[in-house]
C-alpha cells in the first residue's frame, strides 16, 4: 500500500485539503489527529459507530446471565435460610444488574478494539510520530500516478511536510 | 512557559463553558504535552513521599500476618461487636472510590466542562480506592485464606455461595466495580500512552509504552469508535456506582441490627460515598496542582464547582442523619430509640459527634464564594470530611452492635494495635499506587484538554460574540503563514 | 467395668493416646490432610464397640452428698458424667461440681507418679519405692515407740473406706483418722444431732408450706445440694400451692437470689429473729436487734402460724450459729415440720461422722508441740484452709515424717515430703452410703490416665491398695489385711460377697447398710469464740464458699473457674462485694480495687456493687488465691514441660485472687464448726481499677420481656391464658401462635422422608407460610421449653453443654494474643469473648435506683441458640454455613464457616461465639486442652479451629445417635426416647427437649402452657425455644416487679 | 517503527492458569484416591475373604452397629494363626511353603510359636490408614450398612485386593450425588458380587428395598454428616 501524507499545523487547512482530495475522487483517506475534533467527523462523514450493537447484545446477555447464576445455584442444593423462598428473584436482581455491568462494559471494550483494528500488532505507514502532538496528518492512499496531484493538492493548502510512503 | 494563571478581564467570575475560557492561559497542543508530560520526571520529595507510602503498607502487611497467625482475637473484637475498624474502612474506602467514578462518567454524561482537568486523578483515585476496600473483607474474615468460597466457581464439593447474602452481592458489586473503573481508567489513557509513547526518546521506555498504548494512531477510525464506546462505559459505570454503595449499604440495611435496619441506607450510603470522595480528590488535587505547576488547568473554577458539589452532597448527608433519628424517633420501636439515643448522649457520644461537626458543620463554610476558591481551606476542610466520614461508619457499625437487642449483650469496643497498623497500612498501601502513578502516567487527560482548548487556526475565527474577547491572539496560536 | 478390660494396660493406653490425639484434630483443617495410623486393641475388650458408649455407674466424691454418677465412657475413656437417674438421693441430677469431676480426672497437673522431698528438692520415685519409703517410715516411727502420735486427716467421705483406714492405723497402733469437710456445717449437723439424733435428716420442700432460710444456702453449697435443688423446684414449679420462701440474712447467696422475700438482717441478728419466731423474745425487740422492717417481721410470723408444716433451715456461720440452729429447730418441731418436711428416719449418713475445725486445730497444736510424729493428709488442703493466723505451716513443718496422698499439687502437699498420688474416684474402687439403707457402689471407670513407672505393679495403685500393700510388707499387720487388693477387700465385706455385688454393679446401687465406724471423739481445742462485735472495722466481713469452686477445690478445674458465679457473674477472679449504696457512698466504682484489713490480713481485690449485701458488710467468697509455698513463675505453655509440677494448684489456680481465709481469725463456735462470719473489717480504695472478668452487659431488661414473670394470683385467676382480659394478666402469652409457629419448612424437594407433610398440614397449619406456599412441613421440628419457675440459676447446664460439645475455655491468662497483649486471667472474658454456648442471664428488676431494699427480683434466663424457624443468621451467610435443617435445627457448618461473623451481628439473642484464636488447634498456646484433658474431648463433635463461628446445636449428636439407634432397630423415635446435654444435667429439670411437631413429645405440651412465651416475639424469629414465665409468690399486698 | 510483540501472552497464560486451577479444583486433584501404602503386614484380603470365604464382620465386627468399623484386636489374628502358622504343609490348598507374613505377625504379637498364645510384650500392629475422612464429617458406617449399602459401594472390590487401596476419591461430591440420586440395595449386591435374594430367608433379612430395587434417597443437608 502506498500513497502520500500530509502535516499539517493548522485544522482548518487540513480539512479544507480533505474537501479538495475528496472532490478530486483521491480515494481511501485517514487522518491522524491528537484530538478527536468534530471538523474531522464532518468532512470525513462516516457513519455512527457500530460499538452500540455490541453493547446492547452483551448487555442482555448479562443481565439473563446474573439471574440464572444465582436461580441455579439456589435451586441446584435448595437449602431453606431465614425462611425465605428458594429462589428469591427480587434479591437476585441485584446480582442480576452487576453482572449486566460487567459483561455490557467489556463487551463494549472489545467491540471497539475490534472495530478501531487496536491493539495493532504494526504501526501501518503513513503515521507519524507529530500526529499525537500537535501535527494533523491526512495520509491518501494512491496509485503512484496520481501522488504529486495529492502532493500537490496537499501543498496548496500548506501542509507543513508533505511525503510520499510505501 | 505560562506558570500561574492569568485573571480574566473585569474580574468578574465567567462560568460560561467557552472553549476559549476553559484554559485561559493554555494556547497551544505543544504547551499541553510539554507542561503535562513534564510532569513525569521522578523528584526527590516524590522519592520521599513513596517511601514513606511503603513504610506504612509494610507495617500494614506485618500486622496482617500477626493476625492471621495469631487469631482475629489479635484484633479488638470484644463481642457483640463482631465487626470493628476493618468493616469500617472498607466502607470508607469504597466511599472514597465513588467521586472518582462520579467525576469522571457522572459529570462527562453532563458534559460538566471541569471534570477536564481533575477527572484522571480521580479516576486513578477509584482505582487505587477499591483495590485498597477488596482488601477489608478478606482480612477481616476468621480464615482469610478460604476468602474464594464466596465467589461461585464449579468445585468438587457440588456446593456454592448463598446468593441471598448481602456479602455475596458485595462480591459482585466490587469486583465488577474494579473491573469497570479500572478498563474506563485505561481505555481513558490509550491516546494519552501514545503521547507519551511519540515524546520518548528512551528505547525501552518507548517500547512499553508502545505496548500499553496498544498501537494507538490517532486516526479518525480510532476516535470514532473510541469516543463512541467510552460514551457507552460512562454510561455504565454511572448506575454501577449509584448501585455499588447501596449494596454496601445492604450489608447494614438488610439486618435486623438496630440502627442498620432502614431503608434510608442506599440514597444516605451513595451521598455519603460521593461526598467522602469529593473530600479526597481535593486532598489529593490541590497538593497536585501545586507541586506539579498546573494551576492553570486545575483552575479555581473547577475547585469552585467541585466544592459546591460537595456543599451539597454534605447537605444531603447531613438530612440524611437527622432523618435518621426522626425515624427512630416515630417509630415507636424501643430497640431503635435506646440505640440513637445510646448514639448520641451514650457511651459513643463523642464519635457522633466528630461526625456531625466534620461532615455538616464544616462544610457549611462553603457557602462563601472566598472559601469556596480558597485552595489552603479546602484543603483542611477536606482533611476533616475524611476524618469525618471515616467516623460516620465507625458510628453505623461499632454502637450499633454494642447496643444490640440483648442487654444482657451490650458491650464496648477497643481496637488493638494491629488494628490501627492495618488501617495506617491501607493508606499507606493508596498512597503507593497513586504516587507510582503520577510519575509513571500523565495526571490529565492531554487528548481531553486539546479537545476543548481552542485548535490551531491559520484563518482568525470571530469571537465577537463571546465577552472574552480578545484573549485568543493570533500570534500566538502561531498560525502565522 | 469388670477387670478383664484392664488386661491391655499400658499398651490400650497408647491407643487412647492416639484416639485423644485425632478427636482433638481441628475442624479448619483442609480435606487432603495427614493420614494418620489405625493402632487396634490388642485384646478387645468385649461389652464395648469401638465409636458406641459405654456407661457405668458409679459415685460422686466431689462433696459429702455422694451422688450417683453414670459415666459415659468412648473406646476406654471417661468423656461425660450424668446423674444416675435410679439413685435415691439425686434421681439423676448432678451438678456443675459433680460434672467437672473429669477435669480432676484428665486435670494436666495431676501427679504422674510418687514422689519424694530430699534436702528440699522434689525427685520422682517408682511406685514401689513410694510403698517401701511409706512402710519404712511407719516402722522407724513404731520402733521409736511414737505411733500413738500419728495424725492422718482425709478428706470425708461415706462408706466403707473410712472404717478400712482406721482399721488399718490402728493396726500399726495409730489413732483414728480425722474425716473433714470444710463446707459442711457443723452447727446444723450438732443441732440436728440433738434434736432428731442424726447429723442429717432428709429434707422434703415439696410438703412445706413455707420455707424459711436463715443463711441456708441450699441452692449453693449448703448440705447436699442437688436433691435439694431437685426437691426445691419440684415444690416451686406447682403452680397452685406453691410454697413461699423466705431468706433471712445479711448476703443474698443464689438460695437467697431465688428467695420471693428477703429480711436483710446485719450479721448476727439472725439470732434474735429466730428466737423471736421460736416464741422467745418479742418480734419488736427482734427487729430492732437485727436493724430489720418490724413489719415484714410481724408478718412473716402470722404467715409461719398460719402454713403449717413449714420448713425452716438454719445454715448461719456466725459465732452464735449453734443458737440459731437449735432456735430453729424449735421453731420446725412448733409447726409440726418433723417428720413431714424434715425425715430423721431417712438421714442422709454423708453427713455422718464429720471431724470438725476444733478437732483438726487440736491435731495443729499437738503438731506445734511436737507430738505428732507422722501426718499423712488426704484430699485435704489445710494449708490452704486455716487462716494464716493458725501457722499451720510452721506446726506441720515440725512433724518428721509428711505424707500426702493428694492427687494435685496444693499447698499442703508442696509442705510434705513424700506424696503417694490417690487415684481419682473415676479410677478406683469404694462405695458410700448416701442414704441409709442404700449402698452406692464406686466403679472404676476406666484405667488409671498415667502409666505406672514400676515393673512390678501393672497399673498405678490407689491409695487403700497402698495402705494394703504397706500392711502386707509388716508381718503383724499383714494378717488383717489378707485379700490382694481394695477391691478384693470389698467384695468380702459386701452383702452377699462377689455375687451380690456383680448384680449391683450395672445400677451401682445395692440395698444394705455399710457399718459405720465406731468414733473416738479426736480430742480436740476449746471453742476460740471471738466476738465480732469486739472486733475493728467499720464493714462486716462475710466469708461464703463459691457455689462452683467450694471451699477451694475445684479451683485447678478451667470449667469451674471459667463458669461465671451464678450471683455476681465474675469468672476467673475474685471480688468483694459492696453495696452500691455504701460504694456510691465511698466513691468505689465497680472493679476499682479495694484493700480490705483485718486483724489477721489484708487482700486486695476488684469491687463488686452487689444490691444483695447488706450495706453495712462486705463479701467475699472462699476458692481461690492458690499460692505455692515458694515463687513459681507463672505458667506458661511454651516452656511447660509435660509433668513438670505446678505447685499452688496447678496452672489454673495459682496466683489467681485473693484467699479470704487470709482475713480470719481462728474462731470456732460452740458446735466446733469454724466460723466464716467472724470479723469486722476496713476498706480502703487503692485508686487502681481492673475490668472484672464478667459475662454481664448490663443487668436490667429494660422492659424488653426476656425475662417475664407471672404472680402466683394471676395464674390462678380462672382460665388465665385462655384469650379474653386473661391474657392481660398474662402479658405476652402468646401459646395461640406456638404450634404452627414451630413447625420447621423444608424445601421443595423432600429432603429424605422429612419432608413428607404431616396429616396436620394439609392444607393449613403451614407454620409462617401462607397455605399455599410451595414448601412443605417437615415431620419433625426440635423444640425445647425452659421452665422459669424451676430455673434456679445453678449454671449446671453450662458445665454439661462444655463437656458434650467440647466447648473450649478461654479465660486462662495465656489464651491471649501474644506481641503487645494483657496477660491477665480472665481477659478474654473481659472482653466478651465467652464460648459458652448456652449462658445464664441474671436480671434484678425493681430498686432501680440501687439504693438499699429488700424488694428487688432477681430472674435467671438461660439463653441458648433459639433454632428460630426464621431465622436471621441464616440468609446473612456468605456460604451457606449456617441454614435451618429440615428437622427444625438452625445449623451451624463449621467446616464451612469462613468468619464473616455477619451471622452473629444478626443475632437478636447474641448466642452465637467465635473462635477468635486457635482453642481447639493442638499446638497454640491458646489450646484449651492440654493433654490429657483432650482425652475427655467427645468424638462426636467437632473440635473448632480458629476463626469459625459455633452456637448451640441442640447436641444434634445425641439426635443423630438416637436416629441412628431407632434405624438400627427398625424403628421410629419414641417420645422422650432422650434427650440434650442441658436438659439432662439440669438439676431442677427445668429444660425440656423434644419434638414439638409430635403431640405425643412432653415438650410439644409444655409449649402450650399457658405460660409459654417467645424472647422477643415481635421480631418473628418463629424460635424453637420456648420459655415459661417465673412464678412469684410476692408477700402479702406487695406485688412482684414485672417486666 | 513496526514491533510485533506477545502481548497477547499475557492475558492469555492468566485464563489458562485460572482454568487449570478450576479443572483441578472440580476434578477433586485434591483427594488421595488410589493411594495404596505399603502396610506393616500384607494382609491378603482375597485368601480370607474369597478362599476362605470369612465375612467382613468377623474382623470389622462394629460395622453395622458403630460409626466406626472397628478394627480386628490382634488377639483376633492369634485366634486363628496360632493353629494356621507361617509354616504350611503341603496339603490340597498348595505345596508346602513359609509365610514371611506370618511371621511379622508372631513378632508382633510376641508367639512363641504355633499354639503359644500372644506373649507379654505383644505390640499393636500399626497399619496404616487409608480410607480417612476428615475430622468434621461424620460417617455412621451403621447406617449405611443397615440401609443395604455393601462394602465394596465404597471400598471397591476390596475382596480382590492383594494390597487395599483407596477406590472412592471420598470427595464431598461423591457422597452427596449418592445421598441426592438415592442408592439401590440390589445394586449394592450385585457390586458385592451375590445374586439379590429373590426368595426365602435371606430375602427376609435383607432390607425390603432390595427386591425391589428402588433407590433409597438419603438427606443431603449438611448437617446430616457435619457437626
Amino acid at each position: 500500500m502506498q500513497g502520500v501524507l500530509g502535516a499539517f499545523r493548522e485544522i482548518d487547512s487540513a480539512v479544507e485539503a480533505i474537501e479538495d482530495l475528496k472532490k478530486e475522487r483521491f480515494g481511501d483517506i485517514t487522518v491522524f489527529t491528537p484530538t478527536p475534533r468534530h471538523e474531522f467527523e464532518h468532512v470525513m462523514a462516516h457513519g455512527p459507530s457500530k460499538v452500540r450493537i455490541f453493547t446492547l447484545i452483551f448487555g442482555l446477555a448479562g443481565v439473563t446471565f446474573g439471574y440464572w447464576i444465582p436461580v441455579w445455584i439456589s435451586d441446584y442444593w435448595p437449602l431453606v435460610v431465614g425462611g425465605k423462598a428458594i429462589a428469591t428473584w427480587v434479591p437476585f436482581t441485584i446480582l442480576g444488574f452487576e453482572v449486566m455491568v460487567l459483561v455490557g462494559g467489556l463487551a463494549t471494550v472489545f467491540a471497539m478494539f475490534a472495530l478501531a483494528h487496536i491493539p495493532r500488532l504494526t504501526m501501518t505507514v503513513g503515521y507519524d510520530a507529530r500526529f499525537s502532538g500537535a501535527h494533523f496528518g491526512v495520509w491518501v492512499v494512491t496509485d503512484p500516478d496520481r501522488a504529486d496531484d495529492a502532493m500537490t493538492v496537499l501543498k496548496k493548502h500548506g501542509a507543513e511536510e508533505v511525503r510520499r510512503e510505501r | 512557559m505560562a506558570t500561574t494563571a492569568t485573571p480574566l478581564p473585569g474580574g468578574q467570575r465567567p462560568n460560561i463553558p467557552s472553549a476559549a475560557v476553559r484554559f485561559p492561559a493554555i494556547k497551544t497542543y505543544d504547551q499541553v504535552d510539554r507542561e503535562i508530560a513534564g510532569t513525569l520526571g521522578p523528584s526527590l520529595g516524590w522519592f520521599g513521599a513513596l517511601g514513606i507510602a511503603i513504610l506504612c503498607m509494610l507495617i500494614g502487611a506485618t500486622a496482617w500476618t500477626y493476625q492471621i497467625h495469631e487469631g482475629l482475637g489479635a484484633a479488638g473484637y470484644q463481642p457483640p461487636v463482631m465487626w470493628g475498624v476493618y468493616i469500617v474502612t472498607f466502607v470508607f474506602w469504597v466511599g472514597i472510590g465513588h467521586a472518582g467514578t462520579l467525576i469522571s462518567a457522572i459529570l462527562y454524561l453532563f458534559r460538566a466542562g471541569f471534570r477536564t482537568s481533575i477527572y484522571r486523578a480521580s479516576e486513578a483515585m477509584t482505582v487505587f480506592a477499591v483495590m485498597t476496600a477488596g482488601l477489608f473483607p478478606i482480612l477481616h474474615l476468621g480464615r482469610p485464606w478460604k476468602f474464594f468460597w464466596l465467589i461461585p466457581y464449579p468445585n468438587w464439593r457440588l456446593i456454592w455461595p448463598n446468593p441471598k447474602s448481602p456479602l455475596v452481592w458485595d462480591v459482585f458489586a466490587i469486583l465488577t466495580y474494579l473491573t469497570i473503573s479500572s478498563t474506563f481508567l485505561y481505555i481513558g489513557l490509550i491516546p494519552d500512552i501514545a503521547i507519551l509513547r511519540d515524546r520518548e526518546k528512551n528505547p525501552i521506555r518507548k517500547a512499553i509504552l508502545s505496548q500499553l498504548s496498544l498501537g494507538w494512531r490517532n486516526s479518525d477510525r480510532e476516535w470514532r469508535h473510541f469516543t463512541r464506546a467510552y460514551l457507552f462505559l460512562a454510561a455504565f459505570a454511572t448506575p454501577l456506582v449509584l448501585s455499588v454503595h447501596s449494596v454496601v449499604s445492604f450489608d447494614f440495611a438488610m439486618a435486623l441490627t438496630p440502627g442498620w435496619h432502614a431503608t434510608i441506607f442506599p440514597p444516605y450510603f451513595v451521598a455519603g460515598a460521593i461526598f467522602s470522595g469529593i473530600g479526597m480528590v481535593f486532598t489529593i488535587a490541590i497538593p497536585l496542582r501545586k507541586a506539579f505547576k498546573l494551576e492553570h488547568y486545575i483552575t479555581l473554577n473547577d475547585l469552585d464547582a467541585a466544592a459546591k458539589l460537595c456543599l451539597f452532597t454534605s447537605s444531603v448527608v447531613g438530612l440524611a442523619y437527622l432523618t435518621e433519628f426522626q425515624v427512630a424517633w416515630m417509630s415507636g420501636n424501643r430497640f431503635e430509640q435506646d440505640y440513637f439515643w445510646n448514639r448520641v448522649f451514650g457511651q459513643w457520644a463523642w464519635a457522633a459527634w466528630i461526625m456531625l461537626i466534620c461532615n455538616v458543620v464544616l462544610p457549611l463554610s462553603l457557602w462563601s464564594q472566598k472559601l469556596r476558591r480558597n485552595p489552603a481551606w479546602l484543603f483542611i476542610l477536606s482533611l476533616f470530611i475524611n476524618l469525618g466520614m471515616w467516623f460516620e461508619r465507625f458510628v453505623i457499625v461499632v454502637p450499633s452492635l454494642s447496643h444490640e437487642f440483648e442487654p444482657w449483650q451490650w458491650g464496648t469496643y477497643r481496637p488493638t494495635w494491629v488494628d490501627y497498623s492495618i488501617l495506617l497500612g491501607s493508606f499507606g498501601w493508596f498512597f503507593m499506587w497513586f504516587l507510582l502513578f503520577i510519575k509513571q502516567l500523565p495526571v490529565m487527560a492531554m487528548a481531553e484538554i486539546k479537545e476543548v482548548i481552542l485548535p490551531p487556526m491559520r484563518r482568525r475565527r470571530d469571537f465577537s460574540h463571546d465577552l472574552t474577547q480578545g484573549v485568543v491572539d493570533p500570534d500566538e496560536t502561531g498560525a502565522t503563514h | 467395668m469388670s477387670q478383664d478390660t484392664k488386661k491391655p494396660g499400658v499398651k490400650r493406653r497408647e491407643f487412647l493416646k492416639v484416639l485423644g490425639a485425632t478427636s482433638a484434630a481441628v475442624a479448619a483443617a483442609g480435606c487432603s490432610e495427614e493420614t494418620g495410623k489405625l493402632i487396634p486393641y490388642l485384646v478387645s475388650p468385649d461389652q464395648t464397640v469401638p465409636g458406641v458408649s459405654t456407661y457405668y455407674a458409679t459415685t460422686c466424691r466431689e462433696c459429702s452428698a455422694a451422688c450417683g454418677l453414670i459415666a459415659e465412657t468412648r473406646d476406654g475413656r471417661a468423656i461425660k458424667l450424668e446423674g444416675n437417674p435410679d439413685h435415691p438421693v439425686n434421681h439423676g441430677a448432678l451438678c456443675a461440681r459433680g460434672q467437672s469431676a473429669l477435669q480432676g480426672l484428665y486435670n494436666p497437673d495431676r501427679f504422674r507418679s510418687p514422689m519424694v522431698n530430699e534436702g528440699g528438692a522434689w525427685k520422682v520415685i517408682t511406685w514401689d519405692d513410694a510403698i517401701t519409703r511409706l512402710s519404712q517410715g511407719i516402722t522407724q516411727t513404731r520402733g521409736a515407740n511414737r505411733a500413738g502420735g500419728a495424725v492422718f486427716i482425709n478428706q470425708h467421705e461415706s462408706g466403707s473406706f473410712p472404717r478400712f483406714l482406721d482399721t488399718w492405723l490402728a493396726g500399726f497402733g495409730m489413732p483414728p483418722h480425722l474425716s473433714v469437710d470444710f463446707e459442711s456445717d457443723a452447727a446444723a449437723i450438732e443441732a440436728n444431732r440433738r434434736t432428731y439424733g442424726v447429723a442429717w435428716p432428709s429434707l422434703s420442700f415439696k410438703d412445706a408450706k413455707i420455707i424459711v432460710s436463715f443463711g441456708a444456702d441450699f441452692l449453693d453449697s449448703w448440705g447436699a445440694n442437688v436433691p435439694q435443688q431437685l426437691d426445691f423446684a419440684d415444690a416451686r414449679a406447682r403452680l397452685d400451692g406453691a410454697p413461699r420462701f423466705v431468706y433471712i440474712g445479711p448476703r443474698r447467696s443464689l438460695t437467697g437470689l431465688n428467695a420471693d422475700e428477703w429480711i436483710a438482717c446485719k450479721p448476727g441478728g439472725e439470732l434474735a429473729i429466730a428466737n423471736a419466731l421460736a416464741g422467745k423474745g418479742s418480734i419488736q425487740q427482734a427487729a430492732t436487734d437485727a436493724g430489720v422492717d418490724q413489719a415484714a417481721l410481724q408478718a412473716l410470723a402470722t404467715e409461719l402460724a398460719a402454713n403449717k408444716p413449714a420448713l425452716v433451715l438454719s445454715g448461719v456461720s456466725g459465732e452464735s450459729a449453734l443458737d440459731v440452729a437449735l432456735a430453729v429447730a424449735a421453731i420446725n418441731q412448733a409447726s409440726g415440720a418433723v417428720g413431714v418436711t424434715i425425715k430423721p428416719a431417712q438421714p442422709l449418713t454423708g453427713f455422718e461422722g464429720i471431724a470438725h475445725t476444733d478437732q483438726l486445730l487440736g491435731a495443729v497444736e499437738r503438731m506445734r508441740a511436737g507430738q505428732v510424729s507422722v501426718a499423712f493428709v488426704r484430699g485435704v488442703n489445710p494449708a490452704y484452709h486455716l487462716p494464716k493466723a493458725s501457722n499451720f505451716a510452721d506446726a506441720f513443718a515440725k512433724v518428721p515424717l509428711r505424707v500426702s496422698f493428694s492427687s494435685f499439687p496444693d499447698e499442703t502437699t508442696e509442705l510434705c515430703n513424700l506424696i503417694i498420688p490417690d487415684l481419682h474416684s473415676l479410677e478406683s474402687w469404694g462405695d458410700a452410703e448416701p442414704i441409709r439403707g442404700t449402698i452406692a457402689l464406686q466403679q472404676p471407670v476406666m484405667d488409671p490416665v498415667f502409666p505406672t513407672n514400676s515393673k512390678t505393679i501393672p497399673v498405678a495403685p490407689g491409695t487403700a491398695d497402698v495402705l494394703i500393700q504397706v500392711a502386707k510388707k509388716d508381718a503383724t499387720v499383714a494378717s488383717k489385711f489378707a485379700a490382694p487388693d481394695y477391691r478384693a477387700t470389698l467384695i468380702a465385706g459386701f452383702p452377699g460377697g462377689a455375687q451380690a455385688l456383680g448384680a449391683a454393679l450395672p445400677k451401682g446401687l445395692a440395698a444394705g447398710t455399710i457399718p459405720a465406724r465406731t468414733l473416738a471423739a479426736a480430742p480436740a481445742v476449746a471453742p476460740k469464740t471471738t466476738s465480732i462485735a469486739s472486733t475493728q472495722g467499720e464493714f462486716f466481713l462475710i466469708t461464703y464458699p463459691s457455689p462452683l469452686l467450694g471451699d477451694g477445690r475445684g479451683a485447678n478445674k478451667p470449667w469451674l473457674q471459667e463458669l461465671p458465679d451464678p450471683v455476681t457473674k465474675v469468672s476467673w477472679s475474685s471480688w468483694i462485694e459492696i453495696h452500691p449504696e455504701t460504694a456510691q457512698r465511698l466513691g468505689i466504682d465497680r472493679g476499682d480495687i479495694l484493700e480490705v484489713k483485718t486483724a489477721n490480713g489484708t487482700v486486695r481485690a476488684p469491687a463488686f456493687p452487689y444490691l444483695g449485701v447488706h450495706k453495712d458488710a462486705i463479701a467475699i467468697p472462699f476458692g481461690r488465691g492458690h499460692r505455692a509455698a515458694h515463687a513459681m513463675p507463672m505458667f506458661d505453655p511454651k516452656t511447660h514441660t509435660v509433668g513438670e509440677v505446678q505447685w499452688g494448684y496447678g496452672r489454673y489456680a495459682r496466683d489467681l485472687g485473693i484467699n479470704a481465709f487470709d482475713l480470719l481469725p481462728v474462731g470456732t463456735h460452740a458446735a466446733g464448726g469454724f466460723i466464716w462470719t467472724a470479723t469486722k473489717a476496713s476498706v480502703s480504695k487503692t485508686g487502681d481499677n481492673e475490668a472484672l472478668p464478667s459475662t454481664e452487659g448490663s443487668a436490667r431488661q429494660h422492659g424488653r420481656g426476656i425475662a417475664q414473670a407471672v404472680n402466683a394470683a394471676d395464674l390462678n385467676k380462672p382460665g388465665a391464658g385462655e384469650g379474653g382480659e386473661a391474657k392481660e394478666a398474662l402479658p405476652g402469652d402468646a401459646s395461640h401462635a406456638f404450634l404452627p409457629g414451630l413447625r420447621s419448612p423444608v424445601a421443595a424437594d423432600a429432603q429424605g422422608d422429612l419432608g413428607a407433610p404431616t396429616a396436620a398440614d394439609q392444607g393449613k397449619n403451614k407454620g409462617l407460610y401462607r397455605e399455599d406456599d410451595i414448601r412443605g412441613m417437615a415431620k419433625r421440628r426440635w423444640a425445647m421449653t425452659i421452665d422459669l419457675a424451676r430455673c434456679t440459676g445453678c449454671s449446671a447446664c453450662i458445665t454439661a453443654c462444655n463437656a458434650e460439645n467440647n466447648v473450649p475455655t478461654v479465660g486462662a491468662f495465656w489464651q491471649n494474643a501474644t506481641i503487645y497483649a494483657d496477660q491477665k486471667p480472665g481477659f478474654n472474658i473481659t472482653r466478651g469473648r465467652e464460648m459458652t454456648w448456652i449462658r445464664l442471664e441474671r436480671y434484678f428488676e425493681g430498686n432501680p435506683d440501687g439504693k438499699f431494699g429488700q424488694d428487688f427480683e432477681t430472674r435467671f434466663v438461660p439463653m441458648l441458640c433459639q433454632h428460630c424457624g426464621n431465622a436471621p443468621c441464616e440468609p446473612v451467610c456468605p456460604v451457606y454455613a449456617t441454614y435451618h435443617a429440615p428437622d427444625g435445627l438452625n445449623v451451624q457448618v463449621y467446616n464451612r464457616c469462613v468468619g464473616t461473623r455477619y451471622c452473629s451481628n444478626n443475632c437478636p439473642y447474641k448466642v452465637r461465639y467465635f473462635n477468635w484464636f486457635g482453642y481447639g488447634e493442638v499446638d497454640r498456646k491458646q489450646y484449651a486442652f492440654p493433654e490429657p484433658l483432650n482425652w475427655q474431648l467427645n468424638p462426636d463433635v467437632t473440635v473448632r479451629g480458629k476463626g469459625v463461628m459455633e452456637k448451640c446445636s441442640f447436641c444434634v449428636q445425641r439426635i443423630r445417635e438416637a436416629e441412628n439407634r431407632a434405624t438400627l432397630e427398625h424403628r421410629e423415635l419414641q417420645p422422650d426416647e432422650f434427650t440434650v446435654a442441658c436438659a439432662q444435667g439440669c438439676p431442677s429439670r427445668a429444660i425440656t427437649f423434644g419434638d414439638a411437631a409430635d403431640p405425643n413429645w412432653t415438650v410439644a405440651q409444655l409449649a402450650n402452657d399457658k405460660r409459654a412465651y417467645h424472647v422477643f416475639e415481635e421480631l418473628n424469629t418463629y424460635t424453637a425455644v420456648v420459655y415459661l414465665k417465673k412464678v412469684n409468690h410476692p408477700a402479702a399486698g406487695a406485688t412482684a416487679p414485672r417486666a | 517503527m513496526t514491533q510485533r510483540r506477545k502481548w497477547t501472552a499475557i492475558p492469555g497464560l492468566l485464563a489458562l492458569a485460572i482454568g487449570a486451577a478450576m479443572l483441578s479444583a472440580y476434578s477433586g486433584a485434591s483427594s488421595s484416591q488410589h493411594h495404596s501404602p505399603v502396610q506393616p503386614i500384607n494382609f491378603p484380603h482375597p485368601v480370607h475373604v474369597q478362599k476362605l470365604g470369612m465375612n467382613c464382620l468377623y474382623c470389622h465386627n462394629a460395622a453395622n452397629k458403630s460409626m466406626d468399623p472397628g478394627l480386628p484386636a490382634v488377639s483376633t489374628c492369634i485366634g486363628c494363626h496360632n493353629i494356621i502358622g507361617p509354616d504350611r504343609p503341603a496339603s490340597d490348598l498348595g505345596p508346602k511353603r513359609h509365610s514371611v507374613e506370618l511371621d511379622k505377625l508372631y513378632k508382633f504379637a510376641d508367639v512363641a510359636g504355633m499354639g503359644a498364645g500372644m506373649g507379654a510384650n505383644a505390640k499393636p500392629i500399626p497399619w496404616v490408614r487409608i480410607h480417612k475422612l476428615p475430622e468434621y464429617v461424620h460417617f455412621p458406617h451403621t447406617r449405611h450398612v443397615n440401609a443395604g449399602v455393601t462394602c465394596q459401594t465404597c471400598h471397591g472390590q476390596i475382596q480382590k485386593m492383594d494390597r487395599v487401596y483407596q477406590f472412592a476419591s471420598l470427595n464431598m461430591g461423591w457422597c452427596v450425588s449418592c445421598h441426592v440420586n438415592g442408592y439401590s440395595a440390589k445394586e449394592g449386591l450385585q457390586a458385592a458380587g451375590y445374586a439379590p435374594p429373590d426368595s426365602g430367608a435371606n430375602a427376609a433379612a435383607a432390607p425390603a428395598t432390595v427386591a425391589t430395587g428402588e433407590r433409597k434417597k438419603a438427606r443431603y443437608d449438611c448437617a446430616n454428616c457435619h457437626y
